[in-house]
């Protein structure tokens, strides 16, 4: 089959977004400009965004068999390009004073990018493979970007290896895992892996099985679901701070829309088996991840080990989505990935703007009083955390409201329990650090927050926060858009 | 529409107060009571209010989360009227009671208070259970704040157990209201968070009793009963005298207005067999924290876990529903909500004065401040169930309608009327009785009562003893609503006895 | 013709497969970690190659082909790293990257 | 002018209020002209009422002024009830009570806190006319609590010394159990009888129970038990003595006139009901006989003055529960008044002794007072006189009805009636003993008072009483109506005169013992069985140390060992779990990359089995 110009209208955002990776190399090969790049950068996404947003209402084509570009994947291109907008913001303001080239950072990000729009308008293996590496390999990068500089941080390079060695296995595994479905099921596409045709002896239901936990292995890795989560918290640590704001979102996402999509096409949970397996690896990450938080005392780790918390309460959703007739528990996944990429976003953001690649305030203690010292980023930060932890007035209650209900229509009485155990532990460290930045003043100012220095990066938290807000007192629209959106898994 | 402004004039004051101070460190302090006075103002319209069918004086249902059909639905009726009441009176006295008391960032502690009443109000009005579910989170956190912020010597640990207390058993129950829609959509065919729709939900066999359940302790952790009522001794302890005014006499009364309001009529039969444990558990409360109360020397914790005690009373007068039972339950929210809040206030004015809650180092204050004195004195005889005192009624009504319900556990329940003597008097006794000493700490700043001060105590004074000798006019008020409920879940239950 | 059973290719690939996974386990050297990691790939890629032949596609031979720029990729980025380590730290023993806990 | 009976609360309340507000900012003559003045204003206002109502002939009357609460069909009001019983209560309440605090304007001169005193005596007597005024049972326990509370108040008056609060909980901690006991009963009649109005309810049991009905024995203990609480009788006696900590006139108002003898008003009032449940009525007869014997042995070792006259007192109140255990109501309501008069008169001269003797209790650091004290000594004549029932004194013509009544009731009656002669033996003895020692034989006072303490209105009130102790037998008491007209039983001359002669037979003793020293009291006390005995009377056999060992320790030991509230522990544990699987998992967390590796690969391996084998 042949592409004809009507397959490149749906593909805009895509190429959009690429175009902006070749001017921005093309500009760094003319001029190093550090602002200019970053500018570029911001605005390719800004309209990657806004095409993607444009197409939304009334596009739905399959652009030849690799990619779907439906309303659920342009919404997601949407989240994805402006979270990469954000991140690309905060990032100004962080990289400046690298004493390095901090050109190709933006190169890396915007084909990060690539990948994540490829990965959550993909419906084939082989997208979904080069997205995902698309997607890593830019990681690796920008985990080691600030390596080798002057005063050097060992903490890339060993998050990078560690990242690097550790997913390419996982990949390793997909693979694997998507070659067996393909031995077994003959196509590449996600197509459904029960009571496929001529069957041969030996190519039973174990094996189907086998394959479809490889591949879930292989995914689970990247979401950083217990027992392969281990590699989170110290990447996020090692990473300058947007490469793991990027991680934790961006990163997050596009794999559980992949994971998504494939288990609603491929309805493997007609195993039971295949269900018991998802459950125990949510149990086990919510509880993991809520217990590992418990004392941590740095701010990173707690997000990480949170982040491997709120995949378990995703997969809950997942397993729902079997028993439940509608469109519930897809929505439920939706809005709490919105919700999730919202507030880590926010929260991360926050830690960036106080933090410069110099040097990160990762330490909890770092932001002892901030309530006081400053308000506003505190306020922020508060309302990012009481989101995190699922209270309401904030658009992380919604998700988790969506999540309790697909739970009781599934009748998932097991994952609720561990769901409500979990939020509990978990409210413990998101106050923890509440709690931190209501004591009193210390005498010295830890960290100044130039309003000036990075005036953007502040209007993104407020872009974020009144989402946070807004969605959480009147989410009406959102759910509208995502229920009819959600239609198209 | 009276309800939004209601809340809403609240929330608004709130975030007023908190940039007031730029201005002027005093200006909070006074925006929060013009506040607060002027929602106690918009009530008092409501007592005038013409009742629509069902006795609702005021409601207002604007749609809000099409998705799942929920409204923003607030109504009230006699019921809710004297629970708004209360909270705004005792909003007033607890802005009175931190006037002096709160002096570092003001603004944001008037903010934190007014948001609190804030989502009381709403809780008392919600009957979209969503909405319910929503009010009751968003009332826990500036409440956070308050403890975490200008709380005593270990108010981390306080506010922290606070707040998981609440939250856990809160998840409890919005998985229990989940449940309820959901059984409204398999039966009417489209999920309904609305009051007066799941009401009509049949969840029958034992699933109601998990459902129930799931309200049960939520409420009941608010309330609280034993044995969900660990947190409140530390929140008191440590929470400014405010926030302990706010506790005492509002936010434990939401847990026993959810009872009446919601666990109850939801699901009567399971209610009904549930009633003997529930009692129990109210038994064992009243006696078991009288017992504890009468062993603390920390004054907060011992007032903490009379409060226990005393609620045990309306848990007792809920499950027993009947009449008699009921409005005692409601006398009692109210009597002990305005005594509980004075004998914290002034705990908390003692404590203001001599810095220290330790019982063992006070003695012979009668003499030092005999106005205090006469006052604690007052208050202590309300709360031990004086006759011609508010909790009188409440508890004697209670046991007098427990009595027909059930009446070996209202035998035993009656003794705390004695123990509840014996703690009181001890407390009488250990502070203001004996030779006075101040070998234990600068007593320097112990002064008598004050004249503000004294106006507080004497309208609540004034109030226990309007509700003592004449408490028609408060039963006048919610006789209508009870009557229905019971009513209403009599029907209910005996429709299953003839299935 | 006679062709090999599907199962036979799988197994090997299976084999090729535990034995690269076994390599990342145990070298300590990153060097032949990266190598373990690429045995791994290629094992996926056999099994991709069986199951082709299995279907007569050419979307599994494909699927082979970009494994192998992937592997290339990988390694591209991995020996870069490996050279930043081995300038800091005078060494590829893979424990040294240890730093970060708890 | 009937309808006017509100007032007679209303004034004391009034100086109450008044009293409590000023919070003795007013002179003292001032609040000693409220003080009296508003309980002289009420006995006033009631002796027009009773003029009026007795001539009017009606049996009742009845005032309603509002309804106190109306929950279903539970509506109890503040209403009046006024009928033989309650006129002679009120005018009792209202007489000798205005006759105390006039006693207290002086008694109380230098006390400091004066107001204070006359504001809670003020609450007491209009809480006792409530009690006795209440038309229904409600109001009546809130007079019944609010004597209570005062009761606690005023013993705890001198708040220094903690041993007076101490007594003072005690007394209102012992009263509350059976005040607790009340209230069930309260509970069981409404709910059997859906009133609690006393006539209604008094006619509703009649009409549905028959004789013996177990309803109408339970509510009858419940009732009982209220009783025996605030009239200190077995097995609630224990706080009375101690309650003697508080000032004299309390002595005399609170727990010798008026409130200890509220348990004998509840009884009479409801007596129907107990003629419904003849065996609690019996043992309403057990309780008064074995309390009356028992106090009066422990009086008989008793060496303070107050203490002596708190036993005599409750083993008096015996013999009013004799009177209505074996159904002489009136009898017992008329003891009930003359025992208010002399023990009035008693516990004032008194404290007119212990005045005049600087706050001296001890009778053996007394004597000779003759001269010294000539009021006193005629008031502690007369007194005494009366209490041991001397021949035409009030107490004479009461107790002889109590015990003509118990000798004509067959079964118990019989022993009720040698119980009752033998507890006017001991009267008489111990009545004497201190009258003799106090008054006779030569001075042991370590400060003897130079002249007698108290003017007019210290010594008016004696007089009055006096009066009244020895011509209080020929008051008629008009109490047919409410209890019915009972046959009056007769015994043979010879019997009558045994019946006197017993008590002058104690005196004798008494005399013998304490005035001629003919028989010497340490002789008697030589052996060692006499001062066992001695011992364990004087510690009024043991009720206290029984009690503390079996209630109050257990109590305290559980609330001790539980201070720290083991149910918290439960959430610490729930804590510290997860602190420890936090410690252990954070272990797993090594930083070693092949061990990251490692867990990958067996996660693998685990879920493939879990996959493939389930």
């Amino acid at each position: 089959m042949d592409i004809t110009l009507a397959d490149l209208i749906p593909l805009l955002p895509l190429l959009v977004t690429t175009g902006t990776a070749v001017v921005a190399m093309i500009t760094i090969g003319i001029k190093r400009d550090y602002g200019l790049t970053a500018v570029i950068t911001i605005i390719g996404l800004l309209f990657a965004a806004l095409s993607a947003a444009y197409l939304m209402p009334n596009t739905n084509s399959q652009v030849t068999p690799l990619m779907v570009v439906d309303q659920y994947s342009l919404f997601f291109t949407v989240v994805t390009c402006a979270t990469a907008m954000f991140i690309a913001i905060f990032s100004y303001s962080y990289l400046a004073n690298l004493d390095d080239h901090k050109e190709e950072y933006y190169l890396l990000l915007v084909i990060a990018t690539i990948g994540a729009i490829v990965m959550v308008s993909s419906n084939h293996f082989v997208s979904t493979i080069l997205g995902l590496e698309t997607l890593s390999m830019s990681l690796y990068g920008m985990v080691a970007y600030p390596v080798h500089v002057k005063k050097p941080l060992k903490f890339p390079l060993e998050a990078s290896v560690k990242y690097l060695v550790l997913s390419a296995a996982a990949s390793g595994i997909l693979l694997f895992g998507i070659a067996l479905i393909y031995a077994q099921t003959g196509t590449l596409e996600f197509a459904s892996v029960v009571n496929v045709p001529n069957i041969t002896e030996g190519l039973d239901d174990g094996f189907t099985i086998t394959a479809l936990v490889l591949v879930f292995v292989g995914i689970a890795f990247k979401l950083s679901l217990a027992p392969f989560h281990m590699w989170t918290p110290d990447v996020y640590e090692g990473a300058p701070l947007p490469a793991t704001t990027y991680l934790a979102t961006i990163g997050k996402a596009a794999m559980f829309v992949v994971l998504l999509r494939l288990i609603e096409a491929s309805e493997a949970l007609t195993f039971n088996s295949f269900i018991l397996v998802i459950s125990l690896v949510a149990t086990a990450s919510i509880l993991a991840g809520n217990l590992l938080a418990l004392f941590q005392r740095s701010l990173k780790r707690v997000l990480a080990y949170s982040s491997i918390a709120h995949m378990g309460y995703l997969l809950i959703a997942v397993v729902a989505s079997y028993f439940v007739q509608g469109s519930i528990s897809v929505e439920a996944v939706t809005i709490y990935l919105v919700a999730y990429m919202i507030m880590s976003a926010g929260a991360f953001g926050v830690a960036t703007v106080a933090s410069s690649s110099e040097q990160e305030f990762d330490r909890i203690e770092d932001y002892k009083g901030l309530f006081w010292r400053s308000p506003w980023l505190a306020a922020v930060f508060t309302a990012m955390l009481l989101s995190l932890a699922g209270i309401p007035l904030t658009v992380g209650f919604i998700g988790k409201f969506y999540i309790f209900f697909a739970g009781v229509e599934a009748a998932l009485w097991i994952l609720l329990a561990v769901l409500i155990v979990g939020s509990g532990i978990g409210l413990y460290y998101y106050l923890r650090i509440v709690y931190c930045m209501l004591l009193a003043v210390d005498v010295e100012q830890k960290f100044d927050i130039a309003l000036g220095r990075n005036i953007s990066s502040h209007a993104v938290l407020v872009f974020l926060l009144v989402l946070l807000i807004g969605f959480g007192v009147y989410p009406a629209p959102l759910m509208a858009m995502i229920e009819t959106i959600s239609t198209y898994i | 529409m009276i309800l939004v402004w209601l809340i809403g004039v609240l929330f608004l004051g709130g975030i007023i107060a908190w940039l007031s101070e730029r201005l002027n460190p005093n200006y909070p302090r006074l925006i929060a009571l013009i506040t607060v006075l002027l929602d106690l103002v918009l009530m008092l319209t409501l007592l005038g209010a013409e009742p629509a069918i069902g006795g609702w004086v005021a409601a207002i249902d604007a749609p809000w989360i099409p998705r799942f059909s929920i409204s923003f639905y607030l109504a009230a009726d006699g019921l809710s009227v004297l629970l708004l009441l209360l909270t705004a009176f005792l909003g007033v006295i607890a802005i009175g009671s931190a006037w002096d008391e709160i002096k570092v960032r003001a603004g944001f502690f008037y903010f934190n208070l007014l948001w609190t009443l804030a989502g009381v109000l709403g809780v008392f009005t919600a009957l979209d259970l969503f909405l319910f579910f929503f009010f009751w989170e968003v009332m826990l956190i500036p409440m956070y704040f308050i403890i975490a912020i200008w709380g005593h010597e270990n108010k981390n640990y306080a506010a922290m157990k606070f707040f998981i207390f609440t939250q856990v058993t809160g998840m409890l129950m919005l998985v229990s209201i989940l449940m309820l829609a959901y059984f409204h959509y398999l039966q009417n065919g489209f999920v309904s968070f609305n009051y007066h729709d799941l009401l009509t939900v049949e969840t029958r066999g034992p699933l109601e009793m998990w459902i129930m359940l799931g309200f049960f302790i939520a409420f009941t952790t608010k309330l609280p009963s034993v044995p969900f009522h660990s947190w409140l001794p530390d929140a008191h302890s440590q929470a400014p005298t405010a926030g302990s005014v706010i506790l005492a006499g509002i936010l434990l009364k939401t847990g026993a207005y959810g009872l009446i309001r919601f666990a109850v009529p939801l699901f009567p039969e399971a209610s009904k067999s549930f009633a003997p444990f529930a009692m129990t558990l109210a038994a064992i409360s009243i006696l078991y924290c009288a017992k504890v109360a009468f062993a603390q020397t920390d004054i907060k914790r011992l007032i903490a876990y009379t409060s226990v005690s005393h609620m045990g009373f309306v848990t007792l007068g809920v499950y027993a529903w009947n009449e008699q039972a009921l409005q005692g339950a409601i006398m009692t929210m109210l009597a002990h909500g305005i005594s509980a809040a004075a004998l914290f206030m002034l705990a908390g004015g003692l404590q203001h004065r001599i810095h220290t809650r330790n019982m063992l180092d006070m003695g012979g204050f009668w003499a030092k401040v005999p106005r205090m004195a006469v006052v604690v004195l007052f208050f202590s005889i309300a709360a031990l169930g004086m006759p011609g005192l508010g909790n009188f009624i409440g508890e004697f009504l209670a046991l007098l309608g427990a009595f027909r319900a059930n009446i070996p556990l209202t035998v035993i329940s009656a003794f705390g009327l004695i123990f509840a003597s014996v703690y009181s008097l001890w407390v009488i006794q250990k502070v203001f009785h004996g030779e006075y000493t101040n070998s234990e700490f600068d007593d320097s700043h112990l002064t008598d009562l004050t004249h503000r001060e004294m106006v507080y105590y004497a309208t609540m004074i004034i109030g226990l003893i309007w509700m003592g000798m004449y408490p028609q006019s408060f039963l006048a008020l919610s006789q209508p609503v009870l009557l229905d409920l019971i009513s209403s879940t009599e029907e209910i239950v005996n429709i299953v006895v003839q299935n | 013709m006679e062709s090999i059973p599907v199962e036979h290719g799988l197994i090997l690939a299976a084999i090729l497969f535990s034995i690269g996974l076994i390599g990342v386990l145990t070298r300590r050297n990153i060097v032949f970690v990266l190598m373990s990691l690429e045995i791994m790939l290629n094992a996926g890629g056999l099994a991709f190659i069986v199951g082709a032949s299995r279907w007569g596609h050419a979307e599994g031979q494909i699927m082979f082909l970009m494994i192998l720029t992937l592997a290339a990729a990988e390694v591209a980025v991995g020996l870069g790293l490996i050279i930043q380590m081995f300038r800091r730290y005078k060494t590829v023993d893979i424990n040294v990257l240890s730093e970060m806990k708890g | 002018m009937q309808d006017l009976i509100w007032l007679l609360p209303t004034y004391p309340v009034l100086g109450f209020f008044v009293l409590v507000l000023t919070a003795g900012r007013l002179p003292k003559n001032i609040v000693a002209i409220i003080g009296a003045g508003s309980v002289g204003l009420s006995f006033f206002t009631a002796v027009i009422i009773a003029t009026q109502f007795l001539s009017s002939g009606e049996n009742y009357f009845i005032k309603e002024v509002w309804t106190w609460m109306a929950v279903g069909n539970f509506s109890p009001g503040f209403n009046f009830y006024l009928d033989g019983l309650s006129l002679v209560m009120m005018l009792v309440i209202t007489g000798v009570g205005f006759l105390i605090h006039l006693y207290a304007t002086g008694y109380m001169a230098d006390d400091p806190s004066y107001s204070r005193f006359f504001s809670y005596m003020n609450l007491f007597v209009a809480a006792m006319l409530m009690l006795v005024l209440g038309d229904n049972l409600v109001v009546l326990y809130l007079g019944w609590e609010g004597v209570g509370l005062c009761s606690y108040l005023l013993i705890g008056f001198w708040y220094i010394n903690p041993d007076n609060g101490y007594a003072a909980r005690k007394a209102f901690v012992v009263t509350r159990v059976g005040d607790t006991a009340m209230a069930l009963g309260l509970f069981l009649l409404f709910t059997e009888l859906d009133t609690l109005n006393i006539q209604d309810m008094l006619y509703a049991a009649e009409s549905e129970w028959e004789v013996g009905n177990d309803l109408a024995v339970a509510a009858a203990l419940l009732l009982l038990g209220g009783a025996v609480g605030k009239s200190a009788q077995l097995p609630l006696q224990t706080w009375l003595p101690d309650a003697m900590a508080g000032p004299t006139p309390i002595s005399a108002l609170i727990h010798a006139a008026t409130m200890v003898t509220a348990g004998v008003y509840l009884i009479a009032r409801t007596h129907i009901l107990f003629e419904l449940a003849p065996s609690v009525q019996e043992l309403v007869g057990w309780v008064g006989l074995i309390t009356l014997l028992m106090a009066g042995f422990i009086a008989l070792t008793q060496s303070d003055i107050k203490r002596i006259l708190a036993f005599s007192t409750m083993s008096q109140i015996g013999y009013m529960f004799l009177a209505l255990g074996v159904g002489a109501w009136s009898a017992g309501i008329f003891h009930l008044m003359t025992h208010a008069f002399f023990k009035a008169l008693l516990f004032l001269a008194s404290g007119t002794v212990i005045l005049s003797l600087h706050h001296e209790q001890n009778i053996f650091k007394m004597g000779a007072l003759r001269q010294k004290l000539p009021v006193s000594f005629f008031s502690f004549l007369i007194g005494s006189l009366a209490l041991t029932a001397f021949p035409y004194t009030s107490g004479y013509f009461s107790k002889d009805e109590i015990l003509i009544a118990a000798h004509g009731l067959e079964g118990p009656g019989i022993i009720f009636f040698y119980g009752g002669v033998l507890g006017a033996f001991l009267t008489g003895i111990y009545t004497f003993r201190l009258f003799f020692i106090v008054f006779f034989g030569d001075s042991n006072a370590a400060h003897p008072p130079e002249k007698e303490y108290g003017g007019w209105n210290m010594n008016g009130p004696l007089i009055l009483l006096m009066i009244l102790s020895l011509v209080g037998g020929f008051i008629a008491v008009p109490l047919d109506p409410v209890f019915g007209h009972h046959e009056e039983h007769h015994v043979s001359g010879l019997l009558h005169g045994f019946m006197i002669a017993v008590p002058l037979v104690g005196i004798a003793i008494s005399f013998l013992f304490f005035y001629t020293k003919t028989f010497s009291v340490e002789k008697l006390m030589s052996n060692t069985f006499a001062q066992t005995l001695h011992k364990f009377w004087n510690n009024g056999w043991g009720f206290d140390w029984l009690y503390d060992r079996f209630i109050v320790f257990p109590f305290l030991w559980l609330a001790r060992i539980n201070r720290a509230d083991i149910v918290d522990g439960f959430y610490t544990l729930i804590v510290e779990i997860s602190r420890t699987a936090n410690v252990m998992i954070v272990k797993t967390q090594t930083g070693y990359l092949r061990w990251y590796a490692l867990s990958i690969a067996a996660g693998l391996l685990l879920l493939i089995t879990i996959g493939v084998l389930l």
